[in-house]
Parts: C-alpha cells; structure tokens; sequence
C-alpha cells in the first residue's frame, strides 16, 4: 500500500507537468477545464488542442506503442488525468473514439482494423459515436431491432438509434444490429462500424430538460458498410457490445472524480459566499460530499490496482452506480445551498433555456443514474455478477404487448 | 370525524378539472412558458367570470363567494395537477390573504372587488436579494407617515411581479430589526419609480421578478409598524396552499409513473412487474396519500383558522416539498430515457417541484419552524 | 370535513371519560399506558382491569349488539382509544382476541360459534393466539406445511407454527392448516380453532434480540379439535386468514399512533434535557418524527372516513408499511439522542438483559418492518392490489431447493 | 501507486483469521459477553505470546514489532468480523497510542513493554458522564505538580475500565478551558480511592465501566497542560482502528445475508432473485467496499503519520458507521423473523454496529469535525 510516486511514475509526471506547461498556452489556456464527453462548448478551439494532445500521443497513451501509442500502465494514465485536471485544461472531444471504441478495437479488431481506424482517432480526424439504445431497448439492450442484411459485399442497415452521443460530429458509428433475427435476443447481434455521410443515415438532434441537445437520434434507412466493417464475428457482437460497456463504466469515472472535485470545491466555495455554510444541516452534506468524493477516488484507486493484478468485469457497476449518485445528490445539494437563487436561470426570458454550470449539474445529473445501464441495472449486475444472487427464473410465457 | 370532501366539494374539483383539462393542455402550458407574462388573458377572464375562481375565498361583503380554504385548496391541487400557467397563486394565495390579513375593511374593499372580478392581478413582495423567507430577511425601509409613505430598494423572487397590477410591499419602518416594524404597502403596478425585471425561471411554469423602487409612493395597508402576524399568517395561509398545489403535480407523476410502469416492456415483462419499479411506485404512492392527508388537514385548519395552523402549515410545507419532489424525480428514473427528453412533460413536474419546494422555504426551514412552533 | 366531535360524539365522549374516571382508580391508575400486544408487564392487574372493561361492554365495543357489543362506529372507536390513551389506562391484554380474532368470527363464524367463543372473549375467560408462520412459511405464508388430517369426528393436527405471541397465556390458537396437500397451494388450507390445553400442543418461547420472548414456538404432535371447528368452509381457510390480516393491517395502528405520540413526547423531553435539542441535526429529525405521527394520524382518519362510506382493503398495507418504518426510525434517533448513554442497559452485569423504553423501540422496531408482513411483501400488496401493477410472471420451473 | 495488501499482510490476514475462527467461535463469543470481565486471560495471551498481535505497532525498543497501523488495521479488521471479545481495541488502540503519543520515551519504556508482552490491560479514560467526545467533555480536574498529581471525579464509558491494570486517564489544568489544559496521567487499575463499576452494556460484546475517582495518585505522561494535540492525535488513530474494526463486521453480515439469499426460498424462488433483497443486497456491498477503501486509506495516512489523518480519520469514521450499521440493519431485515432472535448471530452484529457508531463520536459529529478541517 503506496500512494507515493515511484521513480518512474515520478518522472513520466514530470514529463506529462511539462508538456502541459508548454504547449497549454494562449487560448487553449482560456478554455478551461469544464464539460463532459457531451459539451460542446468551444469545440473548434478544443479540436485544435486535441490534435496537438494526438500529435505529441498524449491521445492513445494506454493502446500498444505499435499502434502510435505510450502502451501507459493505470498508474500513468492516473497521473495523466490528474495533471491534465490540475492544469485545468480543455475538456477531451474524442471520448467515444479514444476511450470506448479503441479499446474494443484493439481487443477484438482485425489488424487490417486496427490499422485503418486508430491512427485517425489518435489524429482527432475521425470521431465516434455509439449505436446502442433503441426505443425499445434501454435497460433491455439485447432487444435490439435495429437489422442488419448482407447484400453483396454490403450490409444494409434500417433501424432507429437513440441517445447517439454526438452523433452529428461523429464521422463513425459503432452500431449493434441484428444480424440474426431468429436467433435468441443475444446470440444474432453484430458489431459494426458504420459510416455516418451517408444518404441512409439521418440524424436528429433530441431535447434534453436542459434545454441542451446532448444527445440525438440516428436513424438508418438502407445505409450499409463494407462487409468487413464487422468488429469480431458476425452475430457474436454481444459481448464485443458488452466490453465497449465494460470501458465505459470501468475508466470513466477516473476522470470524471477529478472534475466532480472541481465541482464539489466550487459548490463550496458559493456556500462561503452566500454563508450557507452557516446552516448546520448544509454542513453535513457538504462534508458527505467530500466524503462522497474522496471515497469514489480511492475505491477508483483500489479497482486500478487490482486489475493490474487481474481483471475487472462486473465490479465496474459499482463505480457506475456509486459516482452517479454521487453526482445527483451534488446537484441537489447546490440547489439548496443556492436556494432562491437556484430558480433564477441565465439570461433573460424569452432568450434560450441555459443553466449556469450548478442548475446543469442538477438537471443533466437526472440522466446520468439512467444512461450507460440504469441504476437499477447496475445493481442486478452487482448482485448477479459481483455477489452471485441467483437471476430471476426465466420466463416460459412473457406478455407479448408492446408499445 | 369527517375526513373527506363533501359532495359540493367534490363538484368543484370536477368542474375545476374539466375547465383545466380544456384550457391548459401540455401545449397550451409548453406556449405559456415560452411567453414572458407567462399566462393567457382570456382564460384569467374565463376562471374569473365562467368559475369564479379568484373570488372563491374571499368575502362575500367584497365580491367574494366566502368559500373556505378547503374549497381554494381543491382548486389550487388541480392547478398544480395541469401546471396551469397563471398569476393565481400570487394573486388569490398570496395578495389576497395580505391583504385580508393586514387591511382594514375599508382597504380591503378597496383592492379585493377587483381581484373577485379577474380584473386586478396582485403580487407580494416580501423576498429580497438575500434569499430569506422570515422577518429578518426584509431590510427595505419605509419613509413617511400617516397615508403616505415612500419606499427604496430592492424586492426579488416576486412571483409574477411583472404583470401584476397591484403590488403588497411588505417593508419595515427604518430602524426597527426582526419582527418589529414589518408593515405592508400597497403600490400601483405601473408606479413611478418602480422598475420591474421579468426573471428567467428554471421553472418556466411559474414566473418571478425583480423589482428595484426607488422613492416609490406606497398606501400603508393596516397599521404601519404592526405586520409581523398578519405577515406570518399570510405565510403559513399560503403555505397550506401551496402544499395542496403540490400534491397535485405529486398525485399526477405518480399516474404517469404508474401507468408507464403497466405499458412498458422491457426483458419481456411490463417494467412495473419488477420489484425495482414495483416499490419505488409503492413508496411513491405512500407519500402521495400521506402529502395529501397533511395538506387537506392543513385546509381545514386554515379554514377553521384555529390555533392549529402555524404548526400544520409548516407541517405540510415540509411533507408535501418532500414528497413531490421525490415523486418527480423518481419518474424520470422510471421513464428512463425519455425521462428527461424536453419533449416529455416529467421534466416541467421535476422543475415545478423544486421550485415549489424552495419557494415559501425549503423542507429543512420548515421543520426547524415546526420544531421552534411546537416547543421543541 | 370536520374533525369536531358531533353531539352524538361529544355524548359518547362524556360517557367513556366519566367511566374511565369512576373506574379508572388505585392499582389500575398506576400501571401506566405502556407496552404493545406482547407486552407482559403487570399482567394480572391487566387482566382484572380488563375484566372490569368487559364487563361494561368496552370490550367488544364495535362488535354488534347482539353478541354484547356496542356496534360502534369508527368514530367512536377512534374517541374511545383517544380517551382511553389520554387517561394513561393500561395496555389491552386481549389484542388477539378482540382486535383480530372476533372480527373474523363475525364475519366468518357460524351462529354457534359466535355464541361459543364471544363472551369468553369479552369477559376475558379466553385468551387466542395466531398460528400462521411457519420456518418455511414467513413471507410467503401460502407455503404452510402444518397438515390437518380428518379422523372421524376430530382433526387431527401436526406441524410448527412460529412466532406465535402470547401462545402461552392463550387458551385457543387460530390456526391455519393444509387440508389438502393436493390442491394448489391457497387451495387446500382451513382456518382451524385449536385448543391449547392439550397433550399435543407444545409451547416453546422463542428470545428475541431484546432479551424478552414475546413470541413462541407451537408444535402440534397428533393435537385435536373437533370437526366443527372451522371457520368457514374446508379448504377455503385462505380468505378468512387474510381478513385476519386486515384487520391486524387496518387497525391496529390506530391505538399505535396514540402510544407514538406519546413515545415522541418522551423522547423530546429527554433530548431537551440533555440538550441534544441544540443540535440542528437533531432538531430536524424530532420534527420529521412529529410530522410522521401526525400524518399517521390524518391518514388514520382518512382511511376511517372512507371506511365508513365502503370498503378498506390493500390500503392497509399503507399503515403497516408506514408505521412500522416511523417506529423504525424513532428508534434510531432515540439513540442518538442519548448518545453514548444510550449503550448502557438497565441493571448490572451479569443480570439478564435488559432494555429500557427507549432501547426496547430501537431493538423492538427491527421485528416491527418483518412481522404481520414484511415491509417488501407490503410494497408488493401496494404495487398490484392497491395500483394494480402486473405480478411477477408465474413461474413455470421453479428451484425446489429447501433449507 | 499501489493500493493492495502486500503478501506479507495478507499472511497475517490469514494467521489471525485462523486463530480467531478456533478460538472465538459464536458459541464462545456467547459465552464471554455474558461474563462481567468480557474477555478469556488464556486467549489474551496466546494472541501476545503466539502471534504477538499486542506488541505489532509498539516501537521495537519497547517491546514492540515496529509495524504500523495497516498491519493493526487488519487485525482490528479479523477481530471485528468475528466481534472477538477482548481488551484488544481499549489496550492498544487507544491506551497504547495515547501512550506514544503523550508519553516521554522513558514513560514509554516503563508502561509498552507490559502491554506488548500481554501482561498490562490498559483503558483510556477520557469521556465523562456528559458523553462528549471533544476537549469540551474533559471537565475533571487535576491538582499537584510535578510529578505528583491528584484526581477527583467521574470518568465514563471507558471501555474495558473494569478490568484494566492501568489506566490513561485525560483531565485538565484547574482553571484551563477548551483545548488547553489538557493533560494525561496514569493512574494505577488498583489506585487507591478510584472505583470501578462495570455498566450493562447494550453490545455485551464490548464492555464499559465507569470510574470514580476521588483524590487518586496520578503520575503525569508528557508535560501536564499540553495534551491536546496528542489526545486529538490519539482519537485520530483510533478513529481509524475502529474505522477497520467496522469494516470487519460489515463484510460478514454483507456474506451473512448473501449466503442466507442465496438458499432461502420464500415463493418457490431463492429470495435474492428478488429485486427487493438482490438490490438490497447490490447496495450493501457498494457501501460496504467504499468503507474498505476509506478504512484502508485511513490506515495508510495513520502509517504515514502525514497531514492527511485528521481528515481521512473523521471520513473514514463516518462512512464507516453508517455503512456498517445500514449493513447489520439490512442483515436483520433479509433474514426475516429469525434475523431477530437472540439465538441468530445477526443481532450481536447490529449490536455492535451500534456502539461502534456511537463510540468516538458518530457519523454527524465526525462529519462536522470534517466539515471544520477541510475549511468548510
């Protein structure tokens, strides 16, 4: 037990410390440090800083040096991520491509595959998006009906996606369709790379509460891909799918401990202000916050070490339902540490809907307990999977209504 | 021991749900919120005129139909059930009472007719910059004497301050602190030297406003200097109001909740069928009862207007702020994805929930009033 | 609405105060209003005070006339348990028999068992026990392996009942027994009266975590009842079982909330005492504890009004389910209150364990969410019965494993 | 950054499991909470002389093994998930370290080798009837000089006080306040004028007493009037002992109801394919891990003696207890009605959760303590 550098570690900081201090200049220095992997906030600029990232292999920095990057252990991507936050710099563009999608690549991707698409994502040329979600398939995700059928050398793809992060900067998506509909629901699923300029590909932006279109629907309308733009075996995308969720859940939230400090210090830093740290009852919630937060960092420390020592599978829902609601009670805890002043929006009527950075969390904090499996997912999983509770008996004759 | 509407009673909800349902569907709610007034004119009228809604309560010798706050109540439950965009809460719960409270008859016959007749939209406005919803929260000072007073400064959080045509002020007398001097004033909507900023809402439902008065010539309603207990009934009257508001928008998510809940296949089972969804409506529900026995135990004790009422408005501040958020919340999680899309009505319950459980003071303010009220 | 008394209330409230004053005097005056259904303390002063309610009709009060009762409304029953609570009378003995029995027997009994087991009930000559749970039979009550054989003119009874309160001061057990191990399992299943006085019932009390046995084990080796000692038919014993239910659901929390109060009244004035009333923290949690028992009370009576227009039913479980978490969470906060004080027990070391009020609610209350329904089985009966959500899907296969 | 047990510890993990499992079955847990001592004297010695567990953290000069508070973190750990009746937390996490912290290297010297050898029981006496945890609960007063003090007065809750050989008693400087004046002394089990009294404890797992001193000798440890920052150093250490204790007792009864889930079938189905208990349950051992990461934490700041303690010890503190408690209530709850009968184990477990909560302040007071060092 060791929370101190190591030699190595201590130099690869050094390194990761001075890189920042001379390349985060001007008005990548300005941008700031805010906005998850949904922001849009000063995109162009924050493009520009991520080529550079990508340029020095800052992006890419745990795939293997054969594929142009650092091949970083987890401690070194902590230090990264750490020294990243501390300078404050700008919010990463190349989420779903460097942090979902290139993971599942190296792990189930052709070399043929690999070749083609990870330098483009190191070079923030390309960028990804997720096919997952459909109408009606949230927490059910194996019932996927979007279909896939091979015609030629083209799978031609109709459906409908929703909650597609991105998905009008994406020039990809990786898609799961159903390549066998007669199949059971997980054994017809494909993983596929699917080209998103295309005349069969629509997508439409969707509404959050926050006024803000984070998220968006895809539809597909004969699109097609290449017949090798399958990730794996065809029809046995299921658990190429569930690993891109593994990444997803599993490292997520390390970055995202960092800003929810940030957040936690300036939410506190407005209690001083407006001398709501005066109330008793505010105190204690700002103290099981901090503790909130300090703990989401060292079980994230505690996860790290042992999947150097082995793997990591279902465990990570516990980080996925333990920050999520973390971050729900932040947001209503600003808003009572606000109080009146928490209902007064930016700007003036009849402008916009815009939040101020305290009001978004307290809104978009609503969807984060139910993207990337529910709450109630999670906890299933954690039971099942992590503590070995037995499933619930399969059902020999379900209701077949649909809506 | 009668715990239930009367038969008129319930007659009134319907025809208060009819109209509403007819008049402020989720469009007609979506156009209003856009708007910055923030209401339709001809449905105040028709609420006025066709229901008789704003004079429900107040008395019969002023325009009014001397009903009871039981009957203000059920009204106020179905507003809250359509998230009926109008100045109602601020006119009838909120200046009307101040004014019954404070004013003498006389003034009281001067302003109440009007607002019996859907002709006079009032505002109280007694918060301030600071946030604060008791006697130490109001600094503006009032200079004058007898009829005639001038006020400075600065009132915020004004539920529609910005199109009433009659403002309650609710200032102290300069040089006294707490909950001595507290005094009400009566000025004109279009005063000279009133300014009045529309302010953004995150609850677009409900909207509020600034109002910075510089020199502005105020009519002292009541005896100035005196305010402090009509001022806290005025609070604790609307206080039950409010609370019987909520458990409208509270008993609504939970059907919404419920009947997702039966229709919605996931895993090839209705979602309602799982535990996890199961209960939470369970305990969705037990709130929903228990926020609707607090708040219509609190009509009656404000309709009784005994000695009750203090602790029980508290009381059902505190439950109903509680539970209708909790409801609301719980039914984004149930509808999941398409929760929290603007496009589905549950976001305009989540944030009129918050904003309701904030306005008049939180759930932690209240039972800290509540504990101070019953000794504790 | 109105929660003043009518003239005919006002009247019925004149009469119980005055007998209670006349009656209520020496020995009775000074056991105290304390302890629940299981409750030993002072028992034979109990059981001649009782005798003495009995004998003026107040036991029984809401049982038609006809069989000695007064056929009292909710109302008056709910004046009598005010008047009752407010003059600090002492705890019913006859919960069992009064409360929850005889309200079955009116409605399911035959003419001459009312005849038979009324009286007794009232004069308090009889005391009942409930013989429902069983070891593999808890939540899942159906699942009762207690079997009830007919030999001639007697059934003959085997198997184990637990936590069977105040089995050893009863005379009778309502017992429910399969009668027909064949049918499904709500089928075959008779609500039987067992006398306890006989070779073949076996009476074992079971300790609690408190240190106290309220409840017990029954064991029936080859005991008897006679034939006609059914109520209602054969093999239709699982709807009387669950009026009983209902009943002990419907009202038993009414004279519940009283003793609440009066909990929380103690409890304030312990916490003013030691001041832990200047803690914020504090502060708001004995105001949530008075919020609770006050909508208890506005639910009771809620629920009471709509009894009297008709029918109450799975509503019930919304008192179960809230009072037994209320008590719950008194009992926690009771020991914060006292503080470290609260960690020492009554008497010295080596004495039996033993508990005073406070410590006994804390400890108490964790039987409170699991007996007469556990508080999940109670948010089932809400979710189907009350909103009508869809059960869970029968199951086809299920695990046979037992333990 | 490496944060695992070594193997090293992991072999001492399983050392210690192993003795505690043969030598502190329930049966016998059983049998000494019923006993006024609370503790067996040939099991107090076998963990000194066969595994040394009392000697880990002491300096190796006085008789100690020179390793640090991860090693003892484990070991409190083993003895909570078996609720190991002994002196152990009293004797070495609190007297012991109160000793190093307060005492000169020659005190030391004199009191650490008895209590590493097994041979001293010691306490630590500090909390007094007003069951305070901070330096404004100390109000017992010393007289004297040099080295040679009297003590008059009434110590509370001290655990194991009954039995000790020597106790660490905290007073303070007639006529000091608040944290100054602070002082420790040791004072002799079998003093002249001091009367110990064994309390009935609600957790007859862990034994209190209460002492009552009247004009009693005490010899100073350290410089009398400057205790302070040891004491709050010491309650730091221990905070974070106990912390691992918690977390002990929590991971059984987590194993506990998951285990009894896994065969307990109530509708034809083992109850943990219910939602309502494998939710439960998926909750549980998220707290239930966040308590293990804190409590390890903690242990490596305690080890590292760094600025970091005061902070992780009140965090840990507070999570801790409210994971453990929620964990033992959860126990109960799942295993239905024999989760509350006295022959099941899960109610010594709740028991304990209780008054591990409770002893050194609970989780409000400790969230305070941190809301206060993190400049809230």
């Amino acid at each position: 037990m060791d929370f101190t550098d190591t030699p190595e570690e201590a130099a690869f900081r050094d390194e990761v410390r001075t890189w920042l201090g001379e390349h985060l200049v001007g008005e990548f220095a300005e941008i700031g440090g805010r906005g998850g992997p949904a922001d849009e906030t000063s995109w162009d600029a924050r493009v520009e800083w991520e080529r550079i990232l990508g340029r020095d292999r800052w992006v890419g920095l745990s795939w293997p040096e054969e594929y142009g990057g650092r091949a970083a252990n987890f401690a070194e991507q902590v230090i990264f991520n750490e020294e990243y936050a501390k300078a404050n710099a700008p919010a990463r563009v190349s989420f779903f491509g460097e942090q979902l999608f290139a993971p599942t690549l190296i792990a189930y991707g052709t070399e043929e595959q690999k070749r083609r698409f990870l330098p483009k994502i190191q070079s923030i040329e390309e960028f990804w998006c997720q096919g997952y979600s459909e109408p009606n398939a949230g927490s059910d995700l194996s019932n996927i009906q979007t279909r896939a059928v091979l015609d030629g050398d083209e799978w031609v793809i109709n459906g409908q996606k929703v909650w597609t992060t991105l998905a009008h900067r994406a020039q990809w998506c990786f898609v799961i369709t159903r390549t066998d509909p007669d199949a059971p629901a997980h054994k017809g699923i494909s993983y596929m790379l699917v080209p998103m300029d295309q005349p069969g590909v629509t997508v439409r932006p969707l509404r959050q509460m926050t006024g803000t279109a984070e998220f968006n629907e895809v539809f597909f309308d004969d699109a097609s891909t290449a017949k090798d733009m399958v990730l794996g075996e065809v029809n046995d995308g299921w658990k190429v799918a569930m690993a891109t969720l593994g990444f997803e859940r599993g490292t997520a939230f390390l970055s995202q401990q960092l800003a929810f400090q940030g957040e936690l210090a300036e939410l506190i830093e407005v209690a001083h202000k407006n001398s709501a740290t005066d109330e008793a009852t505010i105190r204690q919630r700002l103290a099981q916050a901090y503790i909130g937060v300090q703990i989401m960092k060292y079980n994230g420390m505690r996860m790290l070490t042992s999947l150097k020592k082995g793997a990591l599978g279902p465990e990570a829902s516990i980080g996925k339902l333990y920050w999520s609601t973390w971050h729900r009670d932040l947001g209503e805890l600003a808003m009572d540490v606000l109080g009146p002043e928490s209902q007064i929006v930016v700007g003036e009527p009849g402008d916009d809907y815009a939040l101020n950075e305290l009001q978004r969390t307290f809104m978009f904090s609503r969807s984060e307990t139910i993207y990337a499996g529910a709450s109630e997912i999670q906890r299933n999983i954690i039971g099942e999977r992590v503590l070995g509770l037995p499933r619930e008996p399969k059902i020999e004759s379900a209701p077949k209504e649909k809506t | 021991m009668n715990f239930a509407f009367s038969d008129e009673q319930e007659q009134l909800r319907d025809a208060v749900r009819k109209f509403l349902e007819a008049k402020s569907p989720s469009a007609e709610v979506r156009r209003l919120m856009e708007t910055t007034e923030g209401y339709d004119e001809a449905v105040w009228k028709q609420m006025a005129q066709e229901l008789g809604l704003q004079s429900l309560h107040l008395p019969e010798a002023h325009g009014g139909q001397g009903f009871t706050f039981v009957e203000l109540g059920i009204v106020l439950e179905e507003m809250g059930r359509v998230l009926l965009c109008a100045p109602y809460f601020s006119t009838v719960a909120l200046a009307a009472n101040a004014i019954m409270n404070a004013g003498s008859d006389e003034q009281q016959g001067a302003f109440l007719p009007g607002i019996a007749a859907g002709e006079t939209i009032a505002a109280l406005a007694f918060t301030e910059p600071n946030g604060k919803w008791d006697a130490s929260g109001i600094t503006m000072e009032a200079q004058g004497n007898g009829d005639s007073y001038t006020l400075d400064g600065t009132k915020m959080f004004v539920i529609d301050g910005h199109v009433a045509n009659q403002i309650v002020v609710v200032a102290r007398l300069s040089g006294t602190n707490g909950e001595d001097g507290i005094s009400f004033f009566s000025v004109d909507g279009d005063a000279s030297g009133l300014t009045r900023t529309p302010l953004a809402t995150m609850d677009q439902t409900r909207k509020q406003a600034r109002l910075d008065l510089s020199g502005v010539a105020a009519t002292p309603l009541g005896d100035p200097g005196s305010g402090w207990a009509a001022l806290s009934k005025t609070l604790d009257q609307a206080a039950v109001c409010l609370s019987n508001e909520m458990v409208g928008g509270a008993q609504k998510v939970l059907e919404m909740s419920v009947d997702y809940a039966k229709v919605r296949v996931q895993f090839g089972r209705p979602i309602g069928s799982f535990q996890a969804i199961k209960h939470k409506c369970a305990d969705m529900l037990l709130e929903v009862e228990s926020a609707k026995s607090a708040a219509y135990y609190a009509s009656w004790a404000a309709a009784e207007d005994n000695e009750e009422l203090p602790v029980v408005a508290s009381l059902a501040k505190a439950y109903c702020s509680d539970a209708y958020f909790h409801a609301a919340a719980e039914n984004i999680q149930i509808h999941g994805g398409i929760g929290f899309t603007w496009e589905h009505d549950a976001h305009l319950y989540f944030k009129r929930a918050k904003s309701s459980e904030i306005l008049l003071g939180d759930a932690t303010y209240h039972r800290e009033l509540l504990a101070q009220r019953i000794g504790i």
